[in-house]
This record gives structure tokens, C-alpha cells and sequence, in this order.
């Protein structure tokens, strides 16, 4: 990195403000809010915001396939679904509150996403319909394929 | 003509001689001068070819038309696309960037204040990690090279470079990810490892010496040079350093290569070798025999093209294409050779050897080694079968 | 927006918190895909400025605005336009390109013929002969950077060497000039040496990668690196070579430099080393004393440029800028500085030297040689004037 | 010039097309069509079509003067008029023909042409009225600039 003269324009952010920006949640669970649900609330508010894209079930339609998943990864046709590819849990809350539903991103509650990130873990046969996820249990959900992959150009955080 | 109905004066009758070759666009005045140009309207089919979904029209992609395009540059009109969820019409006045996470100080940046800091510019490929997928089907595809490989472009890029912004925060001890997030309706967000940002990644602000426009990141773009293009965060809002990387659904679902052994590649950030030629390619024709001019591309993520080799007798012999002028890191690099065609059917090649040594695979040998679920950095040698009527089309071969 | 209004399904109703700072297009579709991008519409201002007659707006200029680019390419959007009497809207099915005069076989060749030919591309800064004319003036003229300096601009050109086109007609003994000439409505036509042609000229069908754009020669123009515009005839239709120049009213009655004593400079081709600051520049403000990233472009027609020096203190002291890689011959350089401005009034200028040791010179030697009833060629040292407030004009200094 | 393999795709032309082709008027006269005119033809046909862009007898309007210059060339002010500044005759024709008039270029006939550089010579104090203007009359005509010029970049051809 080059030693370059700046001028530090940069405005000092307080945590309170960084918070209310921050939309991360890692695999430790860091960025989980406050806030529960589970699969057979998640199925009600997947049949409304989801199925029309995603199929009854999530087993495809316009949009990918979400469970259902009956292929193994050695196949010479995968399912890579949540459960038979994800390797984390945490990752599916991190992307539902972001980027769903598609048509009105951002704006389901976090009751809503811990519900539907059940559901979606539910219906990939990796928990039961009344199982609560919250900000502790979420991340202690280990994943089928937790040790699926090999870091390329960087390598994966230890395990 | 626009000219003619603008100009206050009446043209004179034409009095031009029956012999006279000249056309009529020598007879009365041309339009007149634009604020901001466009191509000829006789050059409209020269389009990117949109791809999209269904329900979602902002989801999916649009493809550069490498076959109808020369040099190395393609202009900003012609870049390549890939959103999630649309282009986010930005207002720059609201936007800001975010740094925070393991840094001394979390800070913001608007929009005018960046525009104040030291740039750098580089001329760069931006190639999308699933370009050419279809290389894995079973059946080569019967398509256009830009059809095919369209989603790789090369811009100048210009911007604060990333490294200046992350000294201002002051980053903390062992801090070796950044989640990069962007200001779209899919809140795209990667990881990347920090050593890279702070080696040559830029912010952009800039492409091809004009503000970004807003399919391409408008008003902030992440650029890391080389790097698969998920990672250029456009619309680029925050950036949280890190010491773990996000394990996010686009790093981990998505731009992941599943293996045959059920293993997938994960964090495969770099492009690697990877070369084609434009001309002649899928769905041209040659006249007959004659001398032809072959006219391609190569790039690689590494660094420098060393090389570009073309067959035209399907990989049996290769001879060294000459590459044009600069030649530059990272950027694409036009190659040409002449070709002397008897008429018979063969098979045109390409392959491309890096500054790092780095040589394009066969397909076979891409195939052998990563299967064909890899679905991402598909970078093989593409092959051009020429039949006896002239006609050009994708083979495997 | 576009993209939810394509979309078939309902967007549902909002429902995000009060303390969330996200904008509300994170919150909905953006718009789809496009098959030929455009600027953001908040980028609105960043236009050519047009200079025409009044009674024929097809005649005058239209300047490329310096002050709001980066980087070196110019989007051909923004390339500066000269055109004498409009743009010809030409078919180019009907267009060819006839070479005469002194050779073995006239010849004629059509577009798509053109198109199979092997290519050249190069990076070449385009400067017309009468750019930054104002200066001459006996007051420096109050007016951005790119309306004054405008009527240069820089893109990747690619086209048939005319080497080859020549060779393939077969050129006469003493053989020492050829005129070119558009098919616009002025017929444009220049002379030109020969040696010049076969060395370095080229019959241009791309720019910036995509086919030329009307007002930019389509579907042909010359290019003659390093040269001035004028010489770079648009529209090319006809080289007729020749054992003297023709001695065309644009070699003669203009582009020519009266000098002080009644004589004229005639056949003034080259484009001299040139700098300017683009940032900061007149009609900038600055916001109080700080660290500025000074950025600006320099140029020359004899080569590469091999140093630009920048002073803050009105010429006193000069210190070197940095040249943004590459640094190509012919091309537009970016070159960058970092100046600590205390806040007091001073005078910025630049100062470029090529790799042939030419150096831009400061206007008064300029105009001590020259006298100002040259009009063309303008090359003298730029200068800024910041006064205490931070606001930047144009000066003589 | 580097020896690149290329198609020799050029379609032979002959003297008659190439003739019908070629605008150009050179110094000598080269180029010049038949036909005739003389200033008081040409002034009936400037006030046609000429003088609602360049004045009465040239004297410059929305465009540039024509003709009245006073101003030497060594004056602060110079005047770089046809008769003050241009050195060849010939270059008048080569350019009206071409170029002129603006609304309608390339549509006069040849003695039009002839007709117009008279009268610009004429109102130039170059030429009586009746003086007769053709190819072998016009590239006589020593222009007073003649030998105002000096080649930089290139030689100029020898006098
Ligand atoms: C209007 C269509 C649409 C709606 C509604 C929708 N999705 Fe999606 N979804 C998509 C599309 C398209 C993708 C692929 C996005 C991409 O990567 O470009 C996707 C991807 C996903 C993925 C990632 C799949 C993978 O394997 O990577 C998940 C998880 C998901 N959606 C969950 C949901 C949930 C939960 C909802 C409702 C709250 C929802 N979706 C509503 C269209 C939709
Ligand atoms: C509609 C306007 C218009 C009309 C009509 C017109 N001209 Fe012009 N003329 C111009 C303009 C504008 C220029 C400058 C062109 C340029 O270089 O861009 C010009 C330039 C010229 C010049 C060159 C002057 C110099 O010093 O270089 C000559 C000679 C000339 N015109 C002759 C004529 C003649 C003869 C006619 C009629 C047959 C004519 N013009 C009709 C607008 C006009
Ligand atoms: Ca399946
Ligand atoms: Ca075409
Ligand atoms: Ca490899
Ligand atoms: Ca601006
Ligand atoms: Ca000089
Ligand atoms: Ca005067
Ligand atoms: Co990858
Ligand atoms: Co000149």
C-alpha cells in the first residue's frame, strides 16, 4: 500500500449508529437480534411472501429450490439445498433479513426471519416444526455439509 | 435531415450530375452536435443480450457482444450486467460508506468528500465467476461468443484507492476479512480478505473517465483487480472488517465450485488464464478461401498475458498470435494472426499463458479435474470448427 | 421504480424500523436491465458544451467538459465533436472508401471488406489544432477547464493499418503527399504526407471497442496519431495520392499561424506538449486550508510524456506529479499531486515535458514567439489562481 | 510500415469512376472541370445564395468576411481575407465546389463555380468584372500571399 497524502474527510460513527447499520450475522452468531420463531409459524409467512417464487415447500419454481433435495453432492446431479450444501445456519438468516422477500427487501421483522429460517431448516428435515431458533440456538445448529468445502485463495476459518 | 429542419435556411434545389457517385448526405448539411453521443443508428443490433428472470426482471444478467467489438475497451453502454435485484437509482447525496467493525475509529464517507481524495486509475477486466459456464453442459452451445462469454468486460477504472480510506480508520490487529455490503435491493454482501484491499483495491468513483453509471455501481464500486466479479461490491455502503469472513449465501451457496467428490472450492477469488477468439467465431462465415485475420481476447486475474497461442488445425500445431500493445496487468489483451484458410474443414483455437505461467486447459483437462457441477471459473480453451461452406460454430474438440 | 413496475408480483408494504438509515431502494426491485446503459441521471450537467453558428447548426464545435472526468479514456459519449457543416447520417452499405492518384491500381473498398482486414489498436489522445484558442486573448477567459481546453479528448482507436491499403494499391515512385476527404457535407479534405500514412495511420472503424459513432467518422476515419485533429478526416471516402499537396482552404486559409511579421506557419501537424490541471480548476471552490489531491491530464503528440511538474507557489518552485501507468506514447497521461494548501492565495500551474525533451512553455514565451493572431496551437502553461476564500479562476501568471 | 498478411479485397476502379469521384483542384490547375464564368455573373449568384450567411460583397455576416479586408497581416489586427491571405487561386474553386453553398452543397455547376471564384477574386481587387475564369485561366492567377507561408512539419512545395 502506497503511503498517499489525504485529507481525512472520514465523519467518527458512534456504535449505537453502526448498529443500526449493520445487517451482518456471521456464522458465531454475531449480528443476531433479539427476537424468536419457528417452522410452523415460518410456514404461514413462507406460503405468503415465498411460495409464489420458491413452490410450495420451496421444492422450485420460478426461483431455485430451497428443500426437497434428494440428490447427494457426489451425484452427477447435485441438489445443492440448504440442507445437502449450506454449511452454515446462520447464513440463511443473514440472507433472508437482507434480500426477502424479493419484491419488498428488508422489511419482515425479526420474529418473521427467525420464523422462516426455521421453516427453511425445518423443511430441509434438520429440525422439528416447533423447534425455536433464536440468537443462541441459531448458530449451534451444525449443518450436514459444515465440512464440505477447501479454501482456494483464502483459507477457511479454523474449525 | 435533423441538420436541415434546424437550419433556418432553405437548401437549393440538388443539381447533381447524372454521373456523380457522390451520396446525398454530401448534399445537405448533418445533424447537428449532441450533448451526449450514441452509436449509429445503423449499428442498433450491437446490444448486451439480457438474460433474466421471469418474475423478477432486475434478476439475472446482460452480456457483452464480444463478436461485434475490437480493441480492448468496451464501452460502458456494452458492460456486462449481473444484479440480484435491479439497479438501485441512487440520490449521491444520500449515500455513504461505512467503515467499521475491528477499527480504531468507525467512519462515514459521503460521496462529495470521497471525490476529494487521491485517485488511482487502471484499465481492468471485470470478469463474472459463472462467465462461460455453459463450457459444462454435455453439448456445446450454439451461440454467439458473446452469448457464451459475454459476461467479462474491460473499463478504466478510477478511485480512491481502498488502503487510504482503511488507514484513516486504523485497522486493528489481526483483522484479516472485510464483509463488503452493497446499497441494493439484495444488500449483496461478500468477504474479503483484507490483505488484498489494502494491496489494490480501489473504490471507484470513476469508469471509463466518466461518474460510474448506475448498473455498474453508481454512486461507489468496490474494485479489487483481478478478482471474480461478485466481490466488486457495487453500490458498495459498508464495509465491516473482520477477523473471520461472513460465510455469507454468496460465498458459500453460490460462487462455491462443487467437485466431483462431493468437496466444494470455496473463496476461488481469482480469474484465471482464459482466452477466445472473436473473429471468426460461432455463427460467422467465411467467404472461402483466403487470408483471415483472427482477432481475440486474453486476460488473466494474475497479472500480465505472456502469451497467446492459436491453432488452426485443432490443437495439433499452435503459433504464437502477436499480441497488441499495451499490455497490461490484469486487463484484457487483444491478440491477432493471420491466417491463410484453403478451404477445408479445421478447427480454430486459442490459448493464453500468464506472466505466472499459468496456461488456459483444455477443456477435457478442466473437466477431468474439476467435473461438471463446478458451475463457476469456467476458463478452457474455446474451440471453432470451420466447415467447408465457411460456416463457424462452437465445438468440443 | 421500473423494476417493480415490470415485475408481476405485489411488492409487500414496508415495514422497517424507525431508527433503520437504509434508503428505500434497498427496500424495492430496482429497475431491469438495459441493452444499452446510459449515465445516472443525477449526472445530468456532465455534457458536451456546444459552440455553434447560428445560422447553421451544424457548424461549430462541441467541447468535451475536462473538469468532470477522471482517468484518461474520455467517454465517446463526451469526445469533443468539429464538424463544418453537421453529421452526415451515412449508410454504410452504400459507403466506400476510393484510393487514387499516384498508385499502381485504384481502388475501392467497401465497409464489410474493410471489417475483414487485420487490425491495429492504439490509445491516442485526439486534440484539435484550434483547442484552448482563448488563450490568446489578451484577458485569460473565465470559463471551466473543459470549456476552454475542451476540444481534446482521448480514446482507443482500432482499424486497418492504411500501411496496408496503400501496399495493396502499390504506390508510385516520388509519391510524397495524399489528400483525404470526407463524405460530410463540407467534403472535407487535407493533405498529408505519405511517410506519414505508412507509418502510423490507420483507417479507424472502432473506437472505445464499439463501431465509430457518427459524429465520429462512421463508418471510417482516419487517424494520424499525434496530429492534429483536422488531419484526422471523418467520414473518409477518398486518398488520392499525389506528388504535392492540394493546398485545400484547410491548410491554407485555416490551420495556418500568421506570426507577428505577416508570415504564416503552414503544415503545423504535430499536437506540442501540453498539461493542464483539471482538479482543482477554474470555477472550483476549495473548503479551507487542507491536503487537495491535485489531478490533471498531459499530452503529446511527439511521444510519450516522460515528466509533468507542478508548482503552487506561480511558477517559483516545481515539483514532480506522478504519472498514472501506463504512460503511453501519444495518449493522454493522468498525473497526480498531493499540495497543502495554508489557505493563503497563490497560483497553481503544470508543466509537461515529453520523451523527445520538448517542454510546455509558459504563454508569455509562447506568445513572444508567436505573437496571438496564430490561433491554432495553443500549448502554454495553464494557471489557477486560488484566492482566500478557495475560489479558483483562470489567470495569466 | 510492418508486412501484415492481409486479403487484397480492393475492387479495381477505372479512369472514368475514379474521374466522377475526384473533387480535388490542385495548384496547377489539375482537377479543374470545363466550363466558365466571369464576376458579374458570380455576383447574381452570391446575392442568391451566398450573401445571406457571408453579407453584402462578402463583407462577413453570420459567417466569416470574404472580402473588404484593409488590415495588413503584420496589423495587431489582421484581416486573413481571400485577397489578403489565401495563396492559391485555385483553392477558392476547390472549396466552393465542394462545400458551397452550405444549404445545398456540391449542387452548382461548373459554371457556377467559375462564375463565384470570379467574383470572389473580383470583390477581392484580384480580377476585372468581365475577366474570364476557367482551367486554364485560374491557376495563372499569382495570388499577393503567395509566398506567405513557411512548411513547419512538412516542406513546401517548390515555387
Ligand atoms: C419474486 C420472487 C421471489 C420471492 C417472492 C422470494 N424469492 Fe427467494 N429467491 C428468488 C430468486 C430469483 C433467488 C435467486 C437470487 C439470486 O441469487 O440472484 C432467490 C434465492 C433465495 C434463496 C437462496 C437459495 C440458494 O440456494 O442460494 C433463499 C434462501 C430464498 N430465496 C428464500 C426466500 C424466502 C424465505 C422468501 C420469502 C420471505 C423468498 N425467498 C421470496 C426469488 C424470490
Ligand atoms: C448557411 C450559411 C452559408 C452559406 C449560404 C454560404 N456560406 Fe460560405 N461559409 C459559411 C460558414 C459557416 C463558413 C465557415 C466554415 C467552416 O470553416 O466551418 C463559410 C466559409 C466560406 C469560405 C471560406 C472563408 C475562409 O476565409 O476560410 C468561402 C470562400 C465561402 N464560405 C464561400 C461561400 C460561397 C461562394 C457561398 C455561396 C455559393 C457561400 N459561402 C454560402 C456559411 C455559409
Ligand atoms: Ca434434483
Ligand atoms: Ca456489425
Ligand atoms: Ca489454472
Ligand atoms: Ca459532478
Ligand atoms: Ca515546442
Ligand atoms: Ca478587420
Ligand atoms: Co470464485
Ligand atoms: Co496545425
Amino acid at each position: 500500500a502506497e503511503a498517499l497524502q489525504a485529507p481525512r474527510l472520514g465523519r467518527p460513527v458512534d456504535a449505537q449508529e453502526v448498529a443500526r447499520w449493520d445487517l451482518s450475522v456471521f456464522p458465531d452468531g454475531r449480528g443476531l437480534p433479539a427476537g424468536r420463531g419457528n417452522a410452523a409459524e415460518g410456514a404461514i409467512l413462507f406460503r405468503q411472501h415465498c411460495a409464489a417464487c420458491h413452490g410450495a415447500g420451496g421444492r422450485g419454481a420460478s426461483a431455485e429450490e430451497l428443500a426437497g433435495g434428494t440428490e447427494p453432492l457426489t451425484s452427477p446431479t447435485p441438489d445443492k439445498t440448504i440442507g445437502l450444501y449450506w454449511p452454515y445456519a446462520t447464513t440463511v438468516f443473514d440472507f433472508v433479513r437482507r434480500a426477502k422477500p424479493m419484491t419488498a427487501p428488508g422489511t419482515l421483522s425479526a420474529d418473521e426471519v427467525y420464523a422462516l429460517t426455521a421453516y427453511l431448516l425445518y423443511a430441509n428435515g434438520l429440525l422439528g416444526e416447533t423447534d425455536e431458533m433464536d440468537a443462541r440456538t441459531l448458530p449451534r445448529l451444525r449443518m450436514p455439509n459444515r465440512d464440505g468445502f477447501t479454501g482456494i485463495d483464502a483459507t477457511l476459518p479454523p474449525r | 435531415t435533423a441538420g436541415s429542419a434546424a437550419a433556418p435556411l432553405q437548401a437549393a434545389a440538388p443539381a447533381v450530375s447524372a454521373g456523380d457517385p457522390s451520396p446525398p448526405w454530401m448534399h445537405a448539411p448533418g445533424r447537428p452536435f449532441t450533448v451526449y453521443g450514441q452509436p449509429s443508428k445503423h449499428e442498433q443490433q450491437v446490444i448486451r443480450r439480457i438474460s433474466g428472470n421471469r418474475l423478477l426482471p432486475g434478476n439475472g444478467v446482460s452480456l457483452t457482444p464480444l463478436e461485434e467489438l475490437e480493441g480492448i475497451i468496451t464501452p460502458t453502454g456494452l458492460h456486462f450486467e449481473r444484479h440480484h435485484n435491479g439497479v438501485p437509482d441512487i440520490d449521491p447525496a444520500q449515500h455513504r460508506l461505512l467503515i467499521h467493525g475491528r477499527v480504531k475509529r468507525a467512519l462515514s464517507f459521503c460521496v462529495d468528500d470521497l471525490l476529494r481524495y487521491p485517485m488511482r486509475s487502471q484499465l481492468l477486466v471485470l470478469e463474472c465467476g459463472g462467465n462461460s459456464n455453459a463450457g459444462w453442459h454435455p453439448e456445446p452451445i450454439q451461440r454467439p461468443v458473446g452469448s457464451f462469454h459475454g459476461l467479462v468486460s474491460c473499463s478504466e477504472w478510477t478511485g480512491v484507492p481502498l488502503s487510504v480510506l482503511l488507514d484513516e480508520a486504523g485497522i486493528e490487529p489481526r483483522t484479516t476479512w472485510a464483509v463488503a455490503e452493497g446499497a441494493d435491493a439484495f444488500a449483496m454482501n461478500v468477504s474479503l480478505p483484507v490483505a488484498k484491499l489494502m494491496d489494490d483495491a480501489i473504490v471507484a468513483l470513476y469508469q471509463n473517465g466518466e461518474r460510474l453509471r448506475p448498473e455498474h455501481g453508481y454512486p461507489l464500486r468496490l474494485i479489487v483487480p483481478g478478482w471474480e466479479g461478485v466481490l466488486n461490491v457495487k453500490w458498495l455502503r459498508r464495509l465491516q472488517l473482520s477477523e473471520q469472513p461472513l460465510m455469507a449465501r454468496n460465498e458459500t451457496a453460490k460462487y462455491t465450485e462443487l467437485l466431483p467428490d462431493g468437496k466444494a472450492r470455496m473463496f476461488t477469488f481469482v480469474m484465471e488464464a482464459k482466452s477466445l477468439i472473436t473473429s471468426p467465431s460461432h455463427g460467422q462465415h467465411l467467404r472461402g478461401p483466403d487470408v483471415y485475420a483472427i482477432s481475440g481476447l486474453a486476460w488473466s486475474g494474475r497479472g500480465r498475458i505472456r502469451r497467446v497461442e492459436v491453432s488452426a488445425d485443432g490443437g495439433r500445431s499452435w503459433a504464437d498470435a502477436t499480441l497488441q500493445d499495451p499490455v497490461l496487468p490484469r486487463c484484457m489483451t487483444r491478440f491477432r494472426a493471420a491466417w491463410k484458410w484453403d478451404g477445408r474443414p479445421t478447427v480454430l483455437k486459442s490459448r493464453a499463458t500468464d506472466e505466472t505461467g499459468d496456461v488456459q486447459p483444455e477443456r477435457s483437462a478442466l473437466v477431468a479435474q474439476r467435473g461438471t457441477n463446478g458451475y463457476f471459473h469456467y476458463n478452457a480453451i474455446v474451440s471453432w470448427a470451420v466447415d467447408e461452406e465457411g460456416n463457424v460454430r462452437h465445438v468440443y474438440a
